[in-house]
């Protein structure tokens, strides 16, 4: 990671950076390794924020035990985003309202925005990445 | 009863190897045949011995080496897809110009016959695959 | 016959197709992602229930406990180990693996 | 192909086979790789049918040139499947409908057939493999 | 913002969710298998037609034609080539690539 | 204008990295500079030497190794992403205990961090994906 490290302190201006996901977790490695680029990502001190969209909101379940499947359960990763600087959040409204889900369900603390709010929230970033 | 396999996607990418693998050790703990694993689409990935997983993962391709040794399972990975995808065993990579190969062990590379093979052969084929 | 399902219902249009073709009396088994049908509460969930009339449902419990989601499970959909998803692959008379 | 023959010839019991097929062309591989099983399969000759579901339909639509992509235009191959003894190629009405497409856009014959018809037609079947 | 598909919207739920979040006036780009939904005739037509009302429809020539559509694509979707995708990247204030 | 590209998908499996290929060339040949290409998640599975598609079809490995010499493009694969694929330069394929290598020409393995900076540096992003 040295040599990100480095490569951070050159940057100048900050950007807005918004991380969009919208699988679910195990069934595919796309959330696991978007987590992935979200952790390492935090070292380039950008404005960042995440967005979980659709099947997306499934990766913050609270109560995941992969122990038959024989995988990772890397759900608590999520809980370790605030110590990476990573706080803001959003759940899209209409997916969770979709999937019968409520703020209770999620094992980090988010903001539940309405698809009209992170429209206006996406015109500002200077880059969305998605996975 | 005689099973046959089919595997579409690569290791890690997506669950279907896992549920396959797990399927196949179930059904050899109750005592049914496994008659053939068939890789094919990505699913030939999962045959490459140059795979490094995570030390705190699990590692999907050893596993269905070792799986192999122990029940003498016959894991045949498509020829065709494996030359666009390059995974190759000494023959193939001799036969391509290749100056290496990547095939993990267990793992042998034979033609598309042998998927059709194994379902006429078997009993039941089930496909794991997006 | 046994089909299964692999696919998100709010993702892919794997299940809806299969509800379209299974026969009558079908055995249908959630794996993987396909688990995500099985929630109570959701927008799919009428649709899964009227199918129940028609089909008897399964889900795999590794795949439900991986995502969190055994104790939302709809009322009447049997969850089953990898064990018992390979007896219901041999008891049904072949297996259509919709992807 | 050689030993594919060899073990055509040992097998006993023709066994009804369906290849069924419900992804589009080019976007993903699944199409082109299920027709080289369909091709390959046609050695063991079994009694086989071809459905095409969902974007399967695709696969068939007339007038494809994939010149400006660089990839290979593989339809032409759809023509040959006669000459290999496979000449069972259904196509679903719904999917068909939903499209917006007819019988005249297939670059080959086809039989339309309704999800009940096919529901019967798959219960008759030994094996049915998907792609 | 040009927002760019790449995904049957039979298939999966890609052009639906960049619809509902898109704004208003945005750019739209089908590419791949995305094409399918400039498709007239279809089931999918009047909510592509609707949605033309608020933003405008780009279909990459180079997919349509692979998949023989290309005389079938609704009216008022504009076709370009590579260059014409370079072209709106770089005109656009950013690009939304939904997967 | 100065662009970075992701691919998240393997050759052939998707045409994730033929329209990132299309898109690269039609960009550089209007003048503009692509500042990186990464490959993640399946993408890095373009990046293996080992592949030997059919005569009939392009061979999309061989494609990128050409137009980065041509170029001087920046072709990174992602490092984590490529260990658990097993995509291997000397170098990891030593650190990890292989005994053999499939990087494809004009490719380099680097941190994930190759990818947020390309974002960073950037005027524009695109993915390419599935």
């Amino acid at each position: 990671m040295a040599d990100e490290m480095d490569e951070m302190m050159e940057g100048g201006e900050i950007k807005k950076l918004m991380y969009m996901t919208r699988t679910a977790p195990y069934g595919t490695v796309y959330a696991l390794e978007a987590l992935e680029v979200v952790l390492i990502g935090a070292a380039f001190e950008q404005d960042v924020c995440m967005v979980f969209a659709d099947d997306g909101l499934f990766q913050l379940k609270k109560g995941q035990n992969t122990e038959a499947t024989g995988m990772k359960n890397f759900s608590p990763t999520y809980r370790a985003l605030e110590m990476y600087d990573v706080e803001k959040l959003y759940v899209e409204k209409e997916s969770m309202d979709a999937r019968g889900m409520t703020e209770d369900d999620f094992i980090v603390d988010v903001e539940v925005k309405t698809s009209d709010e992170l429209t206006s929230m996406m015109e500002d970033m200077d880059i969305v990445l998605n996975f | 009863m005689k099973f046959s396999i089919a595997v579409h996607e690569g290791p890690y990418t997506h669950e279907a190897s896992d549920t396959a693998y797990q399927f196949v050790t179930a059904a050899l703990e109750k005592g049914h045949e496994i008659f053939r694993v068939f890789f094919y689409h990505d699913g030939v990935n999962n045959g490459t011995r140059l795979s490094t997983p995570p030390q705190d993962d699990r590692n999907v391709i050893k596993r269905w080496s070792e799986l192999a040794e122990k029940h003498g399972l016959d894991l045949v990975v498509c020829v065709a897809a494996a030359q666009r995808r390059g995974i190759a065993d000494a023959d193939e990579a001799k036969r391509n110009g290749k100056d290496a190969d990547n095939i993990a062990p267990g793992f042998r590379i034979s033609g598309l016959g042998q998927l059709i093979e194994a379902c006429i052969q078997s009993d039941r084929h089930l496909t794991f695959g997006d | 016959m046994l089909h299964t399902i692999n696919k998100s219902p709010y993702t892919k249009n794997s299940l809806d197709t299969c509800l379209r073709m299974a026969k009558e009396g079908s055995a249908i088994l959630l794996i993987e992602d396909g688990v995500y049908a099985a929630l109570t509460g959701s927008e799919i969930t009428s649709t899964v229930e009227t199918a129940m009339k028609k089909h008897t449902f399964y889900a795999l419990s590794a795949d439900l406990e991986a995502r969190g989601i055994q104790d939302r499970v709809i009322d009447g959909i049997k969850v089953v180990d990898y064990a018992g998803f390979v007896d219901l692959a041999a008891e049904n008379s072949g297996v259509q693996s919709w992807l």
